[in-house]
């Protein structure tokens, strides 16, 4: 789980180490990675939005 | 060739730069503090990106030069280093950073709006600007005073061509003055350069801002939003006067408002009428059905030899009074005043060889808007 | 870190495999002459009638924005009226976005991807053919607006209510429906990419084996069919506001004008990366090839392309940044526009660390994809310039503007768009392209295309708003050196013609793998490649992106 | 991946007629919507569309049932169908954007709440209210009242949901070979479409004859009718598609195993079922 999350924080920077996108690679399955990647685009956007409002005061 | 190119590109913009407020080649710094803030934020992001600019192409057509493969160079194998790359996405995010607070800062305070001690209300309209001093009576049109002689090369250009008009938007300076912006028609947008003040004209709604400007002066604009035909002749200026200057203007506008109210009650001659309507027309129907009524078929009718116009005078009333709805044609009925109206109706019901004799009388006008 | 490895093909009997797809389809009988174009369903054919096609838009385009630089010539209403100087600007505009780029780099999908991954055609030959068809009738449609009684569309390419819709000349319904035909193309034909890619590739290629261009285009596909739909639902509802009397866009029912621009907008920004990312992809392509060198990070450049498209869907409104958004709103696309800078920039980085240490040469393709570095990372500045929301007040809706898109779609997405040509053509046709026309038409479009657009950053700064058909006599000599840019520009682009007519007609022979440097599936293949080619799925032997 | 069994068709008439086909109903919708005639140019072209789509599916359906279509086809259809249904669900977002944009903040702006209240200085009259029953400006009629949730809709809410199953049931009997169970049990679920089809009729008969509810009718009448307009047109397409499988499910087409047409149309319909929730809950309850 912490894996999927570290690897989907990695890719939304745009850095990885090769190793561990090998790992990646060779589960089989995306969908735990495609779930985690919508969620972290939820937070950032609501961080996003939220560090607006702030500033916006 | 290349790296020639390379730095005289650079080497241009920083003339550029410097050069600028000679040459008219950058963004103005402007009279008010926020127009001299954004010229800070825009000075500093340029430099910023000249910065990167250089540092980045540098090491690219360094490479370019070094390692050429005509000169035998043989390519190096390496690839993905993760520290550089968390490097290279750190630092810009730090940039941005840096840019983002004096940003907000000044966009925060462009919002506020409160605490104004004047309020102009500006309409755009197709394709004149028209100010109402909220409050105070005063509302008038500014039309763009350029002849079409001048745009069609027929006369030689003056100084301010296009971007002059025949009544100046006339505010204090060292006030803070509020505008409350919205349009009749389709969406414009005003902008003053000089002010840093753009902003859209949406119809329907209201959008505020405001000016405080520091230095007396005439400050020129035009408006920004694609807007139809004439979006590149409805100029702006501005004339920035001390606040007594201002105060004796303000009062004797008022006064001139007064006496053309008084105008309306009372009985007008067709030669008077006929006087009054030219410079209306010139100004407000010239632009779309031409100096000598003879239109633009299809999108815009002949006034000219109009036999429906000239039959029916109180279809020719409301369409001024109401405009015509799904086309170019608006209501008058707020921007032009009954007299105006009634003056402008005459003349186009007898110059051209109408010659119906129709005096239309303002109060008779003043009638229909009430309804 | 990969292992040293000399350059050698993936799959060794690919070449067998095409001759053998040949003698397969010997008596499949095609039609002959034209009927052949109309009907096929080969993803080579059906892309060079995107390419031809695109080719031909982008000089109708090209004459429209000729037509509006010979009147900006020098200041006061010389050539045209302004009625009409709207509909060149506007026309000039639909036809560049979505006749000429947009095409073009669907052309380049056919042709490529199914080669580069290793599948015999599109996964949906059929669908490909209508897709294409589409553009030719819904192009003739939207060009025919202009001779309706009224004119044509004037009122910008991003047609701002109500201007497009109460204000807006007859002939507007009939735009409407020529982008709706043009629009199911789009998202038909991205479907078809998607499946392509996900389902077609060669056994023994994984996602992150693909190629660059592969990689882009699947994000560009996905881009595709989440914002065409949506340009859609804008424009009907412009088409009942217009027809039918609803007020969507209208205070006066409770609508707003705003409305229109949020929608458009949440199309329009994805829309420039779809005209942007294959950009990347192909550059990516060619600047490894000709350095000699792997490019330096292709996981990040996976990444740094998938940023962006999710960016590209929170930024919509900075180019609203003026109508008077509230506070918060302003703020949050503010940074998330800024946001952009990081993950554009990590492409940068990544293509100038491909250069260092390479051994470089200097052919036709390699000049315009350095070109594209050098001016897409100007127009990518003054991008981030005009993401600075109190520095746009000033900025928008002037010639900065102009220019700053500009060069992010002339030499940024049309360079890439030529690279991508003179790089495949060695594969499309089996010659090389004539070297010294080439490089003249890449010297001439250079100079032309910063003749044109640099100094509208000037005049923009200076104070010239956008689409106005004669302007305030400080801006004379922008204007002047603009107009002579770009006629030169445009005039220059007839050797473009030149050279690929020839090199179609003849011209050095090209082996398999024309470049040096060149890695990817599609260079195992013969030149020209075969009309079918890995008919029997080659097997992908190895990554030389990964391990 | 496959063998290299990939069925690549040879030429096809269909794509370029079917381009035409779309234009001329194109032209001819331009020319009835701006000068009021050419309704038989449009005729002509949806028909001819109809035609092609028939000629196109036939030759696709033979394909199928000639055994030239391996499992990565298969996939590569399943791929097609499912992006093309996120398009349509992006098509309908445009609209209920459209809708949550008006209701959050172009209309408490028009009434004078929120940050940009003070155009309210244009509209002095106009309440702030949804469902908008008086438009800021006078002269657009408001529709006089609005539906009930509780009565026709949810009962249209009903049967769709209720047509989701009966389709599921349908497609459970097919996997298992039931071929009569599965024939009836789709028969039901056309019905239940047709039933919807009606009842969304008679409603909008009800809308612009008993409840002022038009078209013209403020931006209550503009959102109410695209939406459920289009999700209408919808279920109307999706019913004949429905009825098409019906038809091949009579002559015995589809495998237990092989039946992505049937699935396809499932999908389908499931995804108009859900935008009707959507629909029910942000149009009429909400």
């Amino acid at each position: 789980m912490w894996s999927i999350i570290q690897s989907v924080l990695a890719a939304l920077i745009g850095v990885q180490k090769d190793r561990k996108r090998q790992q990646d690679f060779a589960s089989e399955k995306p969908l735990g990675f495609i779930v985690a990647a919508i969620l972290v685009t939820l937070i950032f956007v609501l961080i996003l939005i939220l560090v607006a409002n702030i500033a916006a005061g | 060739m290349r790296s020639l190119w390379q730095w005289l590109l650079p080497t241009c913009v920083i003339a550029g730069a410097n050069q600028a407020q000679a040459n008219g080649w950058n963004m103005p710094v402007g009279v008010t503090d926020i127009s001299r803030d954004i010229y800070g934020l825009h000075m500093t992001i340029f430099w910023v990106c000249v910065a990167i600019g250089l540092l980045v192409f540098g090491v690219m057509f360094y490479s370019l030069f070094r390692y050429r493969h005509s000169k035998g160079a043989k390519a190096a194998e390496f690839h993905e280093h993760t520290s550089v790359e968390v490097l290279w996405t750190a630092i810009p995010v730090l940039i941005l950073v840096g840019m983002a607070v004096p940003a907000t800062a000044t966009l925060k305070n462009m919002y506020d709006t409160s605490e104004a001690d004047l309020d102009v209300m500006i309409i755009g309209q197709q394709w004149r600007w028209r100010y109402e001093y909220l409050g105070e009576d005063v509302a008038f049109n500014s039309n763009m005073s350029t002849p079409w002689e001048q745009i069609r090369g027929e006369a030689a250009r003056g100084e301010h061509y296009l971007l002059e008009v025949d009544e100046p938007l006339v505010l204090p300076i060292n006030r803070k003055i509020r505008f409350l912006m919205t349009s009749d028609d389709v969406i414009h947008s005003w902008w003053v350069p000089d002010l840093a003040v753009k902003q859209d004209t949406i119809p329907g709604f209201i959008n505020e801002n405001w000016v405080q400007i520091n230095e007396p002066g005439i400050y020129r604009g035009q408006c920004a939003e694609l807007c139809g035909v004439n979006h590149g002749f409805m100029p702006i200026v501005v004339h920035a006067v001390e606040e007594d200057e201002f105060e004796i203007w303000l009062a004797e506008r008022k006064e001139a408002a007064e006496q053309e109210a008084m105008g309306v009650d009372r009985e007008w001659e067709l030669d008077e009428l006929m006087a009054r309507g030219e410079p209306v027309y010139r100004a407000i129907c010239a632009s779309c059905h031409q100096a000598e009524g003879q239109g633009a078929p299809p999108a815009f009718p002949a006034l000219a030899n109009n036999a429906q116009l000239i039959d029916d005078l109180d279809w020719h009333i409301d369409r001024i009074v109401n405009g015509v709805s799904g086309t170019a044609m608006p209501a008058f009925r707020s921007t032009l005043n009954p007299v105006e109206i009634a003056a402008v109706v005459t003349y186009t019901r007898n110059a051209w060889g109408g010659d119906t004799g129709d005096a239309v009388q303002p109060a008779s006008i003043a009638e229909k808007i009430v309804q | 870190m990969a292992p040293k490895l000399p350059p050698q093909h993936p799959l060794q009997h690919s070449t067998t495999a095409a001759a053998d797809g040949q003698a397969d389809h010997a008596h499949h009988a095609s039609p002959k002459g034209i009927m052949r174009w109309l009907l096929t369903t080969n993803h080579k054919e059906i892309g060079s009638l995107y390419l031809i096609f695109s080719l031909i838009m982008f000089f109708i385009g090209g004459i429209f924005a000729l037509v509006v630089r010979a009147e900006l010539f020098q200041p006061g209403l010389q050539l045209i009226e302004p009625e009409f100087f709207n509909q060149m600007t506007t026309m000039h505009g639909l036809i560049m976005v979505f006749a000429a780029v947009m095409p073009a780099f669907t052309g380049l999908a056919n042709w490529m991807i199914p080669l580069q991954i290793g599948a015999p055609d599109m996964a949906l030959p059929r669908l490909n053919n209508f897709s294409f068809w589409l553009l030719p009738v819904a192009f003739t449609l939207l060009l025919s607006t202009l001779f309706m009684p009224g004119g044509g569309p004037n009122f910008g390419w991003t047609f701002y209510a109500p201007l497009s819709t109460t204000y807006a000349p007859p002939s507007t319904t009939f735009f409407i429906l020529a982008l709706h035909i043009a629009g199911v193309s789009s998202i038909l034909g991205a479907i078809n990419i998607v499946a392509t890619i996900l389902n077609m590739r060669a056994p023994g290629m994984r996602m992150m084996d693909m190629p660059l261009f592969v990689w882009t285009w699947l994000i560009t596909a996905f881009l595709l069919i989440a914002v065409m739909p949506v340009l859609a639902g804008v424009i009907t509802m412009m088409l009942m506001d217009i027809n039918f009397g609803t007020s969507f866009f209208d205070a006066a029912g409770g609508g707003d004008p705003v409305l229109f621009q949020h929608l458009f907008w949440f199309f329009g920004h994805p829309e420039v990366y779809i005209m942007i990312l294959p950009a990347f992809g192909i550059v990516s392509a060619i600047i490894p090839t000709f350095a000699r060198k792997r490019l330096f990070g292709y996981a990040s450049m996976v990444y740094a392309t998938a940023a962006i498209a999710l960016l590209s869907f929170l930024v919509w409104a900075h180019h609203m940044f003026v109508v008077g958004l509230p506070l918060a709103a302003e703020l949050f696309f503010m940074y998330s526009t800024m946001l952009i800078a990081v993950p554009t920039g990590v492409k940068v980085f990544n293509w100038v660390t491909t250069l260092f240490r390479g051994s470089i040469s200097f052919e036709p393709p390699m000049l315009f994809a350095l070109a594209f570095v050098v001016l897409f990372t100007i127009g990518g500045f003054s991008g981030l310039m005009l993401a600075i929301a109190p520095a746009d007040f000033q900025y928008h809706d002037t010639y900065f503007v102009v220019a700053h898109f500009h060069y992010v779609l002339v030499p940024g997405a049309i360079f890439a768009i030529m690279a991508g040509v003179y790089y495949w053509l060695p594969k499309w046709t089996g010659h090389y392209p004539h070297e010294r026309l080439a490089q003249c038409h890449f010297w001439c479009s250079i100079v032309g295309v910063n003749l044109t657009f640099f100094p509208m950053h000037f005049a923009g700064l200076a104070g010239m708003p956008r689409r106005i058909p004669d302007y305030a006599l400080q801006f004379a000599d922008f204007n002047l050196v603009s107009s002579i840019g770009a006629f030169f520009f445009g005039i220059s682009q007839l050797i473009f013609v030149l050279v690929i007519v020839l090199c179609v007609r003849g011209g050095r022979k090209a082996p398999a793998q024309a470049w040096e440097g060149a890695e990817d599936l599609e260079w195992s293949v013969p030149s020209p490649a075969p009309l079918h080619t890995f008919e029997t799925p080659p097997v992908f032997h190895r990554s030389h992106h990964g391990d | 991946m496959s063998g290299g069994s990939y069925y690549v068709p040879t030429t096809s008439w269909w794509p370029i007629l079917g381009s035409l086909a779309l234009g001329v109903m194109m032209v001819g919708a331009g020319v009835k919507l701006v000068y009021d005639t050419g309704a038989l140019l449009m005729l002509l072209g949806v028909v001819s569309i109809i035609g092609v789509m028939g000629l196109w599916f036939r030759d696709v359906v033979r394909e199928s049932m000639g055994g030239l279509y391996d499992s990565q086809m298969d996939r590569s259809f399943r791929w097609g169908m499912g992006w093309f249904i996120f398009s349509e669900l992006m098509f309908f977002a445009a609209f209920f954007g459209a809708l949550f944009y008006v209701r959050t903040f172009a209309i408490p702006w028009l009434g004078g709440e929120g940050e940009k209240g003070v155009s309210a200085l244009l509209w002095p009259d106009f309440v702030a209210h949804w469902p908008l029953l008086s438009p800021p400006d006078a002269s657009v009629l408001g529709p006089d009242q609005v539906f009930s949730p509780w009565q026709l809709p949810l009962v249209n809410t009903l049967i769709l949901v209720t047509s989701s199953i009966t389709l599921t049931v349908a497609h459970e009997a097919l996997k298992l070979d039931e071929r009569i169970t599965c024939r009836n049990w789709l028969a039901g679920t056309v019905l239940l479409g047709c039933c919807f089809i009606i009842i969304q009729g008679v409603e909008y008969y009800e809308a612009y004859n008993h409840y002022g509810i038009t078209l013209e009718a403020g931006i209550f009448g503009a959102t109410f009718f695209i939406l459920t307009g289009f999700h209408g047109v919808h279920v109307i397409i999706g019913t004949i598609i429905l009825a098409c499988i019906l038809v091949r499910i009579c002559k015995g087409h589809f495998s237990t195993d092989h039946h992505f047409g049937f699935e396809a149309s499932c999908w389908y319909w499931h995804f108009v079922d859900v935008v009707w929730v959507g629909l029910f809950i942000f149009v009429y309850v909400l």
